[in-house]
């Protein structure tokens, strides 16, 4: 025994004995025989993927010999073996290119939660009490297996359904097939932040169902309407690489960048100009701009002809968006707006982004339309320094031949609001038995969708999920799945690299506990289950299906690679599999169709004389949706640009806050048509007057001892209007009013906001 | 010659997302002290991301400023000390031998930068979150001061690896754990004795100053100033 | 009086601290708990908290009587098989079970110390060696093997004359000792050399 | 000067020493507790960690160093007053010298406590000795505490000394009166006190060259506790004013602590008679002239801060003037400069309560000086980032009382065990000696007592 693990084993950081030497008599734990040799003090790395967010990270997971408390057979024990230590980005990978975002930094703790689930779990309280009794995994298993079978003896196959969180690649693939072949319908993925609005107008635009990757180390001028894109939104780490080489990557040139926005987000505060706009005419502005250009002859109408011809009035030369028109509209002075198409103009390669609130309006897809129209007229679509589209490079599981369906196992999401009206018994078939992973939308969905009387209605629910959130405390039986450290991961990036990529990776660690990969466990669900099912999954494991799948990427590609055993090779190897050469993407962008669209107004919830400003909810820097707020370094993280720490809090320009009579720290109601809550107030330069903001992500009534109970969730007060192309939510069209209740408390990292005159850099 | 190790931070790169914050905590066993030791102003942070803001709405500008050890040649932190527990090394490094520490926070009221932390009490890691502790790195206990270290393991592994291949270090080959999260590649850190070294080349950029330079400490971090800067006629003559 | 009031004091209020670290087995009311209880005495008592001070420490128990003289004798070298990854890393590390059985399938089977370690290995368990060496942890010192063994420094330097004993002896090594080999082979002495 | 006899004298003063009243009885119980109270809270804090105090990042000092600049400062009352008094042979300080002697001492053990108290880890607090061991390390005599370590116990052997001597002819009158095991105890204090004009001689001359030295280590001392600060790069700390400032103010809180204690003394012991009038409106007077000469520093301080318009600075000092520290800096101001101004400057209020009243403003006023100069500085270094706040805790604050309670106690012990006012030298000045000679000592009066208390 080595003194280094011995301590991390009896004195637990550092309480008890300073004693190193000879543990504790009174505690004498026994130790397993090593599954593993290896060097004490030195350290492996091995290639794993990122779970945080969708943008799909290779990092490398640098493991060294530890003792981990564990139980077999039964029995507490100690056994040493190889733990993570910390998570670095992935070199060799094209999408974090070495280098990791906070989030994926803590993304270890979701191994090493104290209140991750470690076995299944059965419930004996009443639902959402969290009250739960252990079970072994043959006793779970064949638990659901009894129900699935009742279904199947009362032909109620398409009363199965699936909840997931976003997942890509072969894991999203063997829920698919799962279901298809029990015979139920496709699984809904429920997620607050999503792009799908800018999925379906990029396929309209340039007929490409995916989200965009921006050549920013090339380009000269950026313009991003919403997007934090240095932040939270799309692929963070990959675009804020591609940031700093735009910066001060190339000699003698400086990109310029300008961000749209009515409440400073971390990427806002990096803009050489920030232009507060009024919420949901973003896209009018970006029209103004293209107005603009093709007015005065700074870019040629038939650059973009095809992808600005979707615009009402495009051939015209866009008549309605003169500047004087669009800042009535947007209030973004005449002067600036020709100022910013100038420069825009003048600057090339010159690309415009879109993301996150804009896209949250009900008129979402007009926005987005615009802004690719806008990327059009500045010819920088599928051009160096502008935007394009990865090459896709899907992994899929082959084909197995059953005696039922034949169909393809990349069947469509069924939408969320459909498995919603489903579970409330509104539309049929109804659900019987819900299968959960890792979504959450008790937590994240709004109050109006009833998502926590669907769920009761629910008669059976099983979760996969590794902790108790407030939406798996509803399920009847968890089966909780492996660490991503533990277990093999695969995802399919759709953005942040020009070059395609599968990232695939075998288990870091073993197990701390007694869990079980969702996918190991769904095959071994097919396995009881028998018949067509077994026969449409026939691998024995999730490595098996993974191992199939690699065949189908096109070993050529890679370099390094030139038949499908060499790909197996090198994707464990290196954590993935990505093509060498670069594409050009332009070619294969297939044109734009369909109707012309007119200008969409945003629709707001709540009259603007009792709910006078708009609510901005945004994805915290530290948490998200929330999904991560169980983790403790990321509740001590201080959010970097209000500094606060472990709560929530209500952003408010000052001179609101004046006329409100609210100081920083007060306690503030905020309330809509749906609902109100109370957080302290922030007072903050960086907002509109007219609009407050609130971080997503505290607020959960349960998700472990970190994040229960702690702050307010402002997804609680948004009203459930859609944006009506892609039917997800738009969550920043609720109108709430704000009123002053006391003094709160708002534990803040720094002391002051200003700089003392003559500045402390010199 | 001895290393004289440094730290260059570009702020024009720099997008304040704070994976270094993270990356250092993962790192150097950083606890996390909780909610309501927070709020006294007891969270420990060796890098922490500092925000101004200038103006207001709606000509806001932010300025975002990585501060962490300066690692000072000339630091007021050590000759304060009364038992040499921070004291400056042969290759510059700015030490905090915490065996040494008997907790008297002289040298963090000395610290011009704040950048010193302190543990009010013995910190704890709630099974099983210490297993992910870095066994490379002390864990601080009651009573002693702790900050940035510029990642010294990482410093000592590399110089016996490069001692039992008998080799000189190589620029890039010490990395600390903020430089290689920083996704914008905000930070730079090497030998700036090696003239050769990226962090020799940058530091001797026209855009590099130092934090608190009127102080006279000769940090060893220097700060490149961000370019393009404050475009007040822009901005008047938009409005 | 002095003296007892500081340490009715300390007891006192030592006791109603919370515990050190908090079972995470059964799923627990997840709202109980608002804030983790992060913090605890350095020292559970009064009495910890003096025997630290003074360097006490139990004197190790091994769970067997393993013969560190036997094998010498046999010719087995310190870093041959049982501690290996002196030479590769900071730790000299400990063999598990699965190391001495692979002579001890065949040799000396009936041996009952030899037996005890049969026994070990039919339960899946390892031998709970008790750590005889190593710092304690307020000294926070990161001491490398590898590099005193390519300096040739013999491991009787500071484990003694290990090649003599059954179980392994603790020696009492100080800092000093440490300084004076540094100084003699001109290594390095300042204190970041160690301790960090 | 009494027009008492010297049989009265010894009578008198030696009453408390040998009769032991409830009163006596109630005072220690009362302040023994406070001080197991604040020993406890003590207890409690280094088994829980300092972190029970309202320390912060960055307001690493508070209270506890308050505490211990404010000590310090009280202990100039005596060693420093009594020896200028006895150098400028005023006749007046006969009553006087010993209590203040005494002042200093505790306060000076009280003080030399809190840097104990302070820290993170004081049970390696011996780490500041100078010793050679295995690991080679000495002290680091570049760092101001260490040359504190040295000041402070120079300071205390000095003092100690200082009281001490003049103590031995007034041990062997106890030695003399004393019966039981109390004897025996005063016969080993006495150091074989005969009182030969060879004694008295070697008295006069220690006492004299003690008189002189220890005047520079006593200024010495608070100019070093100033270089704790002033060395330090923070604002509105590192200022070359500090060591006259800090010397002035510690003698300034150190009357003031004498002439609290001797009111103090003078109802408990019933002591009229010694202390009169004069002796308070002697004090009083000196007390007025500290005052003013503080005032003047703090305002050549901050004018120059003002006028010098550094930014970090002026944060500071504004924070002081009319930020969160508004209301204690006026406090401050009222209780060390207008209460005792008016009180002292005007002869028909310099009365005994007159004095009284300005001095325990005064000490109140300096206890918040020192705070002053030590929280808010620290609350805005030069990163408004890290700005921050402090706010005391019930531990400091039980620690803080326990040491006004100390204060008391280690008094009344030794007002209990030794004669609070030098008898002989009473009794000396009586005699209209101004200077005892060598030869002319009074024989006859060690003589007479022994005779007169069989």
């Amino acid at each position: 025994m080595d003194r280094r693990n011995f301590l991390k084993t009896s004195t637990v950081g550092g309480a008890a004995a300073a004693l190193s030497s000879c543990g504790h008599p009174e505690a004498p734990l026994v130790r397993f025989l090593p599954d593993e040799e290896l060097v004490p003090g030195v350290a492996t790395w091995k290639p794993s993927v990122c779970p945080g967010c969708r943008a799909g990270c290779g990092v490398l997971v640098r493991v060294m010999e530890g003792d981990a408390e564990v139980i077999r057979n039964g029995q507490h024990g100690v056994v040493r073996m190889g733990v993570a230590k910390k998570l670095e980005g992935n070199p060799e990978h094209p999408i974090s290119q070495g280098r990791l975002c906070p989030r994926g930094q803590a993304a270890i703790q979701l191994t090493y939660h104290p209140d991750r689930l470690g076995h299944p779990l059965e419930r004996v309280g009443a639902r959402g009490s969290g009250e739960y009794k252990p079970l072994d995994w043959d006793a779970a298993i064949s638990t659901l297996v009894e129900r699935l079978r009742a279904l199947d003896d009362r032909r109620a196959h398409a009363t199965l359904a699936a909840l997931t969180r976003p997942l890509r690649g072969v894991r999203r693939e063997l829920i698919a097939r799962f279901l298809q072949a029990f015979g139920a319908g496709p699984p809904s993925v429920f997620e607050l932040f999503s792009d799908d609005v800018l999925r379906r107008a990029n396929e309209r635009s340039f007929g490409r169902r995916q989200l965009p990757t921006f050549d920013l180390s090339r380009a000269r001028y950026v313009i991003s309407f919403g997007a934090d894109f240095l932040g939270t939104w799309n692929s963070p780490v990959a675009q804020s690489a591609a940031y700093g080489e735009m910066r001060q990557g190339r000699p003698g040139i400086r990109g310029t960048f300008v961000q749209v926005e009515p409440r400073m987000s971390q990427t806002g505060a990096n803009a050489d100009r920030w232009v507060p706009v009024r919420p949901g005419t973003e896209g009018v502005l970006a029209l103004g701009l293209a107005h603009v250009m093709l007015q005065r002859g700074l870019a040629s109408a038939s650059s973009g002809a095809a992808v600005g011809a979707l615009i009402d009035g495009w051939d015209a030369g866009l008549p309605a968006y003169a500047p004087e028109a669009v800042e009535r509209e947007t209030g973004v002075a005449a002067r600036r707006i020709a100022r910013l198409a100038s420069e825009l103009a003048a600057d090339r390669p010159a690309v415009a982004i879109i993301g996150g609130a804009p896209l949250a309006h009900t008129n979402g897809f007009f926005n987005a339309i615009a802004v690719n129209a806008l990327n059009a007229v500045l010819d920088s679509v599928g051009r160096p320094g502008g935007m394009r589209f990865m090459p896709e490079a899907r992994i899929t599981l082959p084909e197995v031949r059953s005696e039922t369906s034949t169909a393809s196992s990349a069947a469509r999401e069924q939408s969320f609001s459909l498995l919603r009206d489903r579970m409330r018994g509104v539309t049929g078939p109804g659900v019987e038995v819900l299968l959960l992973y890792d979504a959450n939308p008790v937590f994240a969905a709004p109050r109006a969708w009833r998502i926590r009387e669907a769920l009761a209605q629910v008669p059976f629910i099983v979760s996969f999920g590794s902790f108790l959130d407030d939406t798996s405390t509803f399920a009847d039986l968890i089966l909780p799945d492996h660490s991503f450290l533990e277990s093999w991961m695969d995802d399919a990036p759709e953005s942040g690299s020009d070059r395609a990529v599968v990232s695939v990776a075998a288990p870091a660690m073993r197990p701390l506990h007694d869990t079980r990969a969702t996918a190991d466990v769904l095959l071994e669900i097919a396995r009881q289950l028998g018949g067509r099912v077994s026969t449409a999954l026939p691998w024995h494991s999730y490595e098996d299906a993974l191992r199939a799948a690699v065949q189908s990427v096109d070993a050529g590609a890679s370099a390094d690679a030139k038949t499908s055993a060499d790909v197996w090779t090198l994707v464990q190897q290196q954590g993935g599999w990505w093509t060498e050469t670069l594409e050009s993407s332009s070619s294969e962008m297939k044109r734009a169709a369909g109707a012309s669209i007119r200008r969409a107004t945003p629709r707001f919830d709540g009259d603007e004389t009792e709910y006078p400003f708009h609510f901005l909810p945004y994805p915290s820097q530290a948490f998200l949706d929330g999904s991560l707020a169980h983790l403790p370094w990321m509740q001590e993280l201080p959010d970097v640009l209000s500094t606060a720490m472990w709560g929530t809090w209500v952003e408010i320009n000052p001179r609101t806050a004046e006329r409100l009579g609210v100081s920083q720290g007060d306690l503030v109601e905020v309330a809509s048509s749906q609902g109100r809550l109370e957080a302290p107030a922030l007072v903050s330069p960086g907002i509109a007057p007219d609009v407050v903001a609130m971080p997503v992500g505290q607020g959960h009534r349960t998700f472990t001892r970190y994040a229960s109970g702690r702050g307010a969730n402002p997804v609680a007060l948004l009203a459930p209007l859609v944006e009506p192309e892609s039917g997800t939510l738009a969550w920043a069209a609720t109108r709430v009013r704000v009123a002053r209740k006391g003094r709160g408390r708002l534990t803040l990292f720094a002391g002051g906001l200003r700089e003392r005159p003559g500045g402390v850099t010199r | 010659m001895p290393h004289r190790w440094g730290m260059v931070v570009d702020l024009d790169r720099c997008t304040g997302c704070e994976a270094c914050v993270v990356a250092c905590r993962a790192e150097n066993n950083v606890p996390t002290v909780g909610e309501a030791e927070a709020a006294r102003g007891r969270a420990i942070h060796w890098i922490r991301v500092e925000r101004y803001v200038d103006g207001e709405f709606p000509d806001v500008r932010v300025k975002f400023l990585p501060v962490f050890c300066q690692h000072c040649d000339a630091a007021p932190c050590e000759p304060v000390c009364p038992t040499y527990a921070s004291y400056h090394t042969a290759d510059g490094l700015n030490a905090q031998v915490y065996n040494r520490c008997i907790g008297t926070r002289y040298c963090a009221n000395a610290c011009p930068y704040t950048v010193r932390f302190f543990n009010f009490f013995n910190p704890v890691w709630e099974k099983p979150l210490h297993l992910q502790l870095n066994p490379d790195v002390s864990v601080r206990e009651v009573g002693v001061m702790e900050k940035c270290t510029f990642c010294v393991q990482r410093i000592k592994a590399a110089e016996i690896a490069a001692k039992a291949e008998d080799r000189p270090l190589r620029d890039g080959e010490v990395v600390p754990a903020c430089a290689q999260a920083c996704p914008s590649r905000a930070l730079v850190f090497g030998d700036l004795n090696d003239p050769d070294s990226e962090a020799s080349r940058l530091a001797g950029s026209h855009r590099a100053t130092h934090l608190l330079g009127e102080l006279g400490t000769q940090p060893k971090v220097f700060y490149l100033q961000r370019e393009g800067g404050h475009d007040r006629q822009d901005r008047e003559g938009d409005q | 009086m002095l003296l007892l009031a500081v340490a009715a004091g300390w007891r006192m209020w030592g006791t109603v601290l919370p515990p050190t670290v908090s079972e995470g087995e059964t799923p627990r009311q997840p709202s109980a708990r608002p804030t983790p209880s992060v913090f605890t005495p350095a020292h559970r008592t009064l009495g910890d908290a003096v025997e630290a001070f003074f360097g006490i420490r139990p004197e190790a128990v091994q769970p067997i009587a393993f013969s560190h003289r036997v094998h010498v004798e046999n010719d087995l070298g310190c870093t041959d098989y049982c501690h290996p990854h002196a030479t590769e890393g900071p730790q000299a590390g400990l063999p598990s079970l699965r190391t001495c059985m692979l002579c001890h399938a065949t040799i000396a089977t009936e041996h009952p110390e030899i037996q005890k370690m049969t026994a070990y290995e039919e339960r899946g368990e390892d031998v709970t060696w008790q750590r005889v060496f190593g710092f304690v942890r307020s000294a926070h010192v990161r001491f490398n093997h590898a590099p005193h063994v390519r300096a040739d420094v013999a491991c009787a330097t500071c484990h003694g004359d290990v090649g003599s004993q059954t179980v392994a002896q603790r020696l009492d090594l100080t800092m000093g000792q440490c300084i004076d080999c540094h100084e003699a082979q001109q290594a390095a002495i300042e204190c970041v050399t160690c301790h960090f | 000067m009494t027009g008492k006899t010297a049989k009265e004298i010894s009578n008198d003063l030696l009453r408390p020493v040998l009769d032991t009243s409830w009163r006596f009885y109630a005072a220690a119980v009362l302040l023994g507790a406070l001080v197991v109270a604040g020993l406890a809270a003590w207890g409690h804090q280094m088994s829980a960690g300092i972190g029970v105090a309202g320390i912060n990042r960055p307001v690493f000092w508070g209270f506890y160093i308050t505490n211990f600049v404010f000590w310090i400062g009280v202990s100039h009352a005596g060693t420093l007053i009594s020896a200028i008094l006895r150098l400028t042979h005023a006749p007046w300080r006969r009553p006087v010298t010993r209590a203040a002697e005494a002042i200093t001492v505790f306060a000076l053990m009280i003080g030399a406590m809190f840097p104990l108290i302070h820290l993170g880890r004081p049970w390696l607090a011996f780490w500041l000795f100078p010793y050679p061991s295995e690991r080679r390390i000495w002290p680091n005599v570049r760092s101001p505490l260490v040359w504190d370590f040295f000041a402070i116990n120079t300071y205390l052997v000095g003092s100690t000394l200082f009281l001490l001597l003049p103590l031995i002819p007034d041990l062997a009158l106890l030695r003399d009166r004393a019966r039981g095991w109390r004897r025996h105890v005063y016969r080993l204090c006495a150091l074989g006190w005969a009182g030969t004009p060879h004694q008295w001689r070697r008295l006069e001359t220690a006492m004299h060259i003690m008189a002189i030295v220890i005047i520079p280590v006593a200024v010495s001392v608070h100019t070093i506790v100033s270089f704790d600060f002033a060395m330090a790069p923070v604002p509105m700390w590192h200022s070359t004013i500090f060591g006259p400032y800090f010397v002035a103010g510690a003698i300034f809180s150190g009357i003031a602590a004498l002439i609290v204690a001797m009111a103090v003394l003078r109802r408990a012991l019933r002591l009229e008679a010694y202390l009169q009038l004069l002796h308070f409106e002697s004090l009083g007077k000196l007390l007025l002239l500290m005052s003013l000469v503080w005032t003047y520093f703090v305002f050549a301080e901050r004018l120059t801060t003002w006028y010098g318009n550094e930014p970090a600075e002026v944060a500071v000092l504004f924070a002081v003037e009319r930020g969160p520290y508004a209301g204690l800096f006026w406090a401050m101001v009222f209780c060390n400069f207008v209460l005792p101004f008016v009180m002292l400057s005007i002869k028909r209020l310099r009365t005994i309560t007159g004095t009284v009243v300005a001095s325990l403003a005064v000490l109140v006023g300096m206890w918040l000086e020192r705070f002053l100069i030590i929280v808010p500085s620290l609350t805005r270094k030069y990163l408004p980032y890290s700005w921050g706040t402090y706010q005391p805790t019930l531990v400091e604050i039980t620690i803080t009382a326990a040491t006004f309670a100390a204060m008391g106690l280690l008094f009344v012990l030794f007002s209990k065990a030794f004669p609070i006012i030098s008898i002989w030298e009473l009794k000396e000045g009586d005699r209209r000696a101004p200077v005892v000679a060598p030869g002319l000592v009074d024989q006859s009066m060690v003589m007479a007592d022994r005779h007169a208390n069989p």
